[in-house]
């Protein structure tokens, strides 16, 4: 009865708010009444990617700005402040060089492929954007497997990654490729897996059903978001972890880690992840081992995201309240603990043995 | 369903496929064949069936199109330059496309225009796999279990 | 002109005779492969382009059998790449022709 | 007791046979107990038929039947059966009495022998056999007894076997009799066929009784006849008589008891005991199977008579004297006079037996001498033999009054001259008495009488247990006549189940006289033919008989047995003979020659098949061989090991049915 009122209230001022950019849309495309259909889909389209484009772009550029400030006095210095007031113009600055800079091609590289690597690795980043709902019916392409597009367009990300690492023709560059792509996709499995409760739970692959699903509050206060509840707070864990994995931020960033490989072939500006302790992670967390990044992978995040989708189908069936809830924790605790025990960390390290491809 | 699009798509598709069949590197022809099966998925979009368009992306490009890659990588030292398509095998792929053409528009019965396209919603696919198609499915797992460990033991080194 | 089944299907023979063109004329074994997985593709874009052309409303075979398809030739896929692996180890080599030990 | 033994009445015939398996087992040294084991069950066998003839007497018609079944096939069995009725009684008590004084008897004269065991075994052997025979109440058992009795003699007589002589009078004994019992086997089987059961008396539906007579109809006469032939055999009737004398090879006591007493007589009492079926519908008592028994009869006793006049063996005389007396029994059965026949038999068995030990105790007083001519004068070395002996001699030839011979062969004679078909039989009859009486006297002057001969100088008088059953013997012969004589004719009534009664007027008969004459006629002949038989004589060349003297060509056409041996060996030996060198010689060409003609055939076909083998499936094997050897080759070429052209081929092949389907469509 109470979730209702404030539901009303909220309702009743935040439906004018949310559709503001709707609104501006549709005053756009009034003034081309007179063009043919087709001409009108075009156009609305146009506007959304403008649109996306715009705000992601600028929102990437200052991240990357920002990030290296916060670094910077993580590591007792100052980040860029010359550009603009507080370095804010950091970005354009960096933009331009990169621009006008002499694009060096390695000698008897693959021209194409150098080429078109970097492009398709963008176009993959912002077509994933498209599918999120930024409010309601704003979302910018709706299909019915809203959530399968986003992963299957971020798997594409894979091939481009490897098609940059080919590109440049030299044996560094390979190596980063190839390990930054083994590191992406046994993480792919877990992080689809994690998100399979939700879609289990919410019944539709579309982002908006999933969204509308968490509307509501608990007790008035809690919002009704699947994070609060013990396989959403894991799956979300899981996600994440495994989306710094894919998106080779540290402490996965071996691919490019300054210090190993000489020429990281990733550009800031390419991760599709823009949690703001990111940076947070990045100055902190050591830098970990490939064949330990594997590892996790396969023996821990996978098991963990399946016991996140059987903790979900507990958490459902026990009627979704405070028992489902307890039950739930109850599954994932105990798989954690059997799960913690058998990888005991401290194996003794055998000697590592170097496999190389003939 | 927009057969501008329609068009596009098909040109695309055909064009990467022809690419696919006749460049002379390896790595272009690859992502050619990538190239081509985006197209292919965004045909099935517009025929309606956005999940399997969705699935093969995930399958193919995901998956096939990296391990096709992987093993390009693996097998690189054969440098030898392709020496060009060889004639027997063009004039017959062009012969079976003739037959196929010539079969197709000399059966009437098929010439039948798109009805309104609805898009088949992945709850429909969902129901029907789990329910009359969950044998199959069962077996698909089997199948692609067996695979995987049949191409690891391919490829395993023996410990010598 | 909206594409009618005929067309969908001289697309998809098209692109079947495109793998083949593939499969048949290069030397490398991996293009085999692709002309392959090429040729799966047309047969999918068949089964939909019939599914969809169906009298309403469509049962979901068509799809399911695509689905499965594709399913099946991504195992297939790995199991080929795996034997060229394989092959290459042994023979130092993936021309096709070279790989005629099985000459009769 | 007696009601007792009628229902055991197998135990009679079934003792002395155990006690033969007994003595069989026996190591070869226990002469004493074997000896005791024979004796004893002859006494017992002998007590059982005493309380068996009992109850014969009281009940006026006695018939005792005992039937069991022997073995089932199919829906119907086999029954057989024992019998007790007077004829039986009367052959029981003959045969035990008989038995015992020759079982006593050879005890002393083969003490000698070294298989005295076996020789016993053997003689209780044959007289179960024989007792057997006598109750035996089916045709088959009959028959089995008959043969069985027929295995015993040819044991006996081939007793000595070292001897060829005795081993070949066996088997002569054996075949001649085998030929008499083949017909006597068809007769059965046609008597079984006809009548369908081969039991006697079977409480109304037995084969003698008025229903199987009345289902035998035409065909009796020919199964009488058939039967008739095993009696010939058994009882050496002329055409099978020959093996009889030869059967003297076997010991004394044998001879006794088997060719004298018993197993000769077997042949009698079977045609007495199925006799109805002789007698079927008979015309005043005529039938033709009858009429051939009397003939048969009359031709072997007037022959057998004749040829013991030439006789020089002791034992050979007495043996034809035997065959002849047969005859004559089968004449009176012939002719209607069973019971006079079974009278004669008894008596004729039991002085016959004690003529036959008599002449024993001589050979065994002159060490194993049996030829009359080397004996003479023994009257006064062996007195109880000569007494005995002369008794027997006088009750065998006839003479009335005292001796029971006298009275059964007037008896014969009486019912013979009654038989309405003809009286030849009886005149011929009359000139066999004259004979007998006659070769007899022979005898006893050869043996007895005359001076000694230079082998018989140190006989001796044969030991008390040879001379005691001669002594019986003798008294049963003389007491024997008391109940034969016409005036009390107990004997004869009690086997054709009249009451007897004394009535002494019948005793003097007028053929009384006759046969005193007849009688007297031979023995005068006899004395004046045979009075200087023993002693040297001038006209005489030393040991020719006088007969020989005054007809030599008779005399030697009577010794040689009227060459009906060597009529017998030309014709059915030479025959037999013959078809076994012919059926050789066909097995030898024509049926060898027949199947290796098959067998050519085979080769033949076996030729041309290998031919036809060979060249066409082999060959047609290799060209095809060739061809899918060339074929494979042309197709291994396709395969160039290059996957795109397999992959070009299946295109062709897709776009071949593709196009097929279009065109077809």
């Amino acid at each position: 009865m109470i979730n209702d009122s404030i539901d009303g209230f909220l309702h009743r001022n935040v439906k004018f708010a949310d559709q503001i950019f709707v609104n501006v849309k549709h005053w756009l495309l009034s003034w081309l009444t007179a063009a043919p259909g087709w001409v009108v889909q075009i156009a609305s389209s146009l506007v959304n990617i403008f649109a996306l484009l715009a705000v992601f772009l600028s929102l990437f550029a200052l991240m990357s700005v920002l990030e290296r400030k916060i670094l910077g006095r993580i590591q007792n210095r100052y980040g860029p402040n010359r550009v603009g007031p507080f370095g804010l113009l950091q970005p354009v600055a960096d933009g331009i060089k990169m621009l006008i800079k002499e694009d060096i091609v390695p000698a008897r590289a693959d021209k194409l492929v150098h080429f078109l690597a970097p492009i398709l690795i963008a176009a993959a980043a912002i077509l994933a954007l498209g599918v999120i709902p930024y409010g309601r019916n704003m979302t910018p392409f709706t299909i019915d497997g809203g959530i399968l597009f986003f992963f299957a367009v971020g798997s594409t990300t894979e091939l481009a990654v490897f098609m940059a690492g080919w590109g440049s023709n030299n044996k560094f560059s390979m190596l980063g490729a190839m390990r930054a792509i083994a590191q992406m996709i046994s993480y792919e499995l877990p992080l689809i897996i994690t998100v399979l409760p939700v879609v289990m739970v919410v019944g539709s692959l579309t982002p908006d059903r999933i969204v509308a699903a968490q509307t509501g509050y608990t007790f008035g206060l809690v919002p009704r978001w699947f994070v609060f509840t013990p396989w959403g707070a894991t799956a979300f864990i899981l996600f994440f972890v495994s989306g710094l994995v894919e998106s080779n931020r540290t402490p996965f960033d071996v691919p490019e880690g300054e210090s190993e490989i000489v020429a990281g072939h990733m550009t800031e500006y390419s991760g599709f992840k823009y949690a703001t302790f990111y940076i947070w992670l990045r100055g902190t967390l050591p830098r970990t081992r490939i064949d330990q990044i594997m590892n996790f992978a396969w023996k821990f995040m996978l098991p963990m995201s399946f016991t996140c989708v059987i903790a979900a189908a507990v958490w459902h069936y026990a009627g979704r309240g405070l028992r489902g809830w307890l039950w739930s924790l109850f599954v994932i605790v105990v798989v954690y603990t059997i799960l913690s025990m058998l990888l005991d960390t401290q194996r003794k390290f055998a000697p590592r043995v170097y496999r190389f491809a003939e | 369903m927009s057969s501008v699009a329609f068009v596009l798509l098909a040109i695309l598709t055909l064009a990467a496929a022809l690419a696919a069949a006749t460049l002379q590197k390896l790595m272009h022809a690859t992502l050619s064949f990538a190239v081509t099966l985006v197209g292919v998925a965004a045909l099935f979009f517009l025929l309606g069936a956005e999940f399997v368009g969705l699935v093969l992306v995930f399958v193919y490009i995901g998956a096939v199109a990296v391990l096709i890659v992987f093993t390009i990588l693996l097998t690189r030292r054969d440098v030898g330059k392709d020496r060009g398509a060889n004639w027997r095998g063009v004039l017959l792929a062009i012969a079976v496309f003739g037959g196929l053409t010539w079969a197709i528009l000399k059966t009437r019965s098929v010439a039948i225009v798109v009805p309104d396209v609805r898009a088949i919603p992945v709850k429909r696919i969902g129901e029907a796999l789990m329910t009359s198609y969950v044998w199959p499915l069962q077996c698909v797992g089997l199948l692609l279990t067996a695979a995987l460990i049949g191409a690891l033991v391919l490829v395993m080194e023996e410990k010598r | 002109m909206t594409p009618t089944l005929q067309v969908f299907l001289i697309v998809s023979a098209a692109l079947f005779s495109a793998g083949l063109l593939a499969a048949l004329s290069r030397r490398h074994a991996i293009f085999i492969l692709i002309g392959i997985e090429m040729m799966l593709a047309a047969a999918n874009l068949n089964f939909i382009a019939f599914w969809r052309f169906s009298p309403q409303p469509p049962s979901p075979t068509g799809v399911m059998i695509a689905i499965f398809s594709i399913a099946i030739a991504a195992a297939e896929a790995a199991v080929g790449l795996a034997l060229v692996i394989a092959v290459y180890r042994h023979y130092r080599t993936t021309n096709v022709d070279h790989l005629n030990q099985l000459k009769g | 007791m007696s009601r007792w033994i009628i229902d055991h009445l197998w135990l009679i015939c079934a003792v002395p046979f155990t006690a033969s398996l007994v003595i069989l087992s026996l190591p070869n040294g226990r002469h004493k107990s074997a000896a005791t084991l024979a004796v004893a069950g002859q006494i017992a066998a002998l007590v059982m038929s005493f309380f068996a003839f009992l109850p014969t007497l009281q009940t006026p018609v006695f018939r005792a039947v005992q039937n069991f079944t022997w073995f089932t096939f199919g829906d119907n069995a086999l029954r057989l059966g024992w019998l007790l009725d007077p004829l039986a009684a009367v052959m029981l008590m003959m045969i035990t009495l008989v038995g015992l004084c020759i079982f006593v008897f050879s005890t002393g004269y083969m003490a000698g022998d070294k298989n005295f065991v076996r020789f016993f075994a053997y003689l209780s052997f044959f007289s179960g056999a024989m007792l057997g025979l006598v109750i035996s109440n089916s045709l088959l058992l009959l028959f089995v007894c008959w043969e069985l009795v027929g295995l015993a003699s040819y044991l006996l007589i081939g007793f000595w076997i070292e001897r060829p002589s005795a081993a070949a009078a066996a088997k002569k004994a054996f075949i001649t009799t085998r030929i008499g019992d083949m017909g006597f086997f068809l007769g059965l089987l046609w008597l079984y066929g006809r009548s369908g059961t081969l039991l006697f008396y079977d409480s109304g539906n037995g084969c003698l009784e008025s229903t199987g007579l009345a289902m035998l109809g035409a065909s009796a006469t020919f199964i009488a006849l058939l039967i008739f032939c095993g009696a010939m055999g058994k009882s050496g009737q002329f055409p099978l008589h020959v093996w009889l004398p030869d059967a003297m090879e076997g010991p004394t006591p044998v001879s006794a008891l088997i060719h004298a007493a018993t197993m000769v007589a077997a042949g009698v009492f079977l045609v007495a005991r199925v006799y109805p079926i002789f007698s079927l519908d008979a015309i005043e008592g005529v039938t033709s199977s009858l009429t051939v028994v009397v003939w048969i009869g009359v031709t072997t006793a007037l022959m057998a008579a004749f040829i013991a006049m030439a006789q020089a063996d002791i034992k050979r005389i007495l043996a034809y004297s035997t065959v002849s007396q047969l005859g004559l029994m089968m004449v009176s059965l012939g002719v209607g006079g069973v019971a006079a026949g079974m009278m004669h038999l008894l008596a004729h068995g039991f002085f016959k037996a004690l003529l036959f030990l008599g002449a024993g105790s001589v050979i065994h007083g002159c060490h194993g001498e049996q030829d009359i001519r080397k004996m003479g004068g023994l009257r006064g070395l062996m007195p109880i033999t000569f007494s005995t002996y002369a008794i027997g001699m006088m009750a065998l030839s006839g003479v009335p009054l005292f001796f029971s011979g006298g009275w059964t062969k007037e008896e014969i004679l009486h019912v013979t001259a009654h038989w309405p078909a003809s009286r030849l039989p009886y005149y011929f009859l009359l000139i066999g008495v004259v004979l007998t009486a006659l070769y007899m006297t022979r005898q006893i002057i050869y043996v007895f009488f005359g001076d000694r001969h230079a082998d018989s100088q140190h006989a001796h008088e044969s030991p008390r247990v040879m001379t005691i059953p001669l002594i019986a013997l003798a008294i049963c012969a003389i007491l024997f006549s008391v109940v034969l004589t016409p005036a009390w004719p107990w004997l004869h009534d009690y086997l054709t189940d009249e009451s007897a009664h004394f009535e002494f007027a019948r005793l003097i008969q007028p053929a009384l006289f006759l046969s005193l004459a007849l009688v007297s006629v031979g023995v005068a002949l006899g004395i004046w033919m045979y009075r200087k038989a023993g002693a040297q004589n001038r006209q005489r060349p030393p040991d020719t008989d006088p007969l020989e003297f005054v007809q030599p060509q008779l005399f030697r056409f009577l010794e040689s047995k009227m060459w009906i041996d060597e009529l017998y060996a030309r014709t059915v030996v030479a025959f037999s003979w013959m078809s076994a060198r012919l059926s050789d010689w066909m097995d030898r060409n024509f049926w060898d020659r027949l199947v290796r003609g098959f067998g050519g055939i085979g080769q033949l076909f076996g030729i041309f098949t290998s031919d036809v083998d060979e060249r066409c499936i082999n060959a047609g094997v290799d060209e095809t061989t060739i061809g899918t050897r060339g074929l494979g080759r042309l197709m291994s070429a396709a395969h160039s090991g290059q996957i795109q052209t397999y992959l070009g081929v299946i295109a062709i092949g897709v776009l071949a049915l593709l196009l097929f389907y279009a065109w077809l469509a």
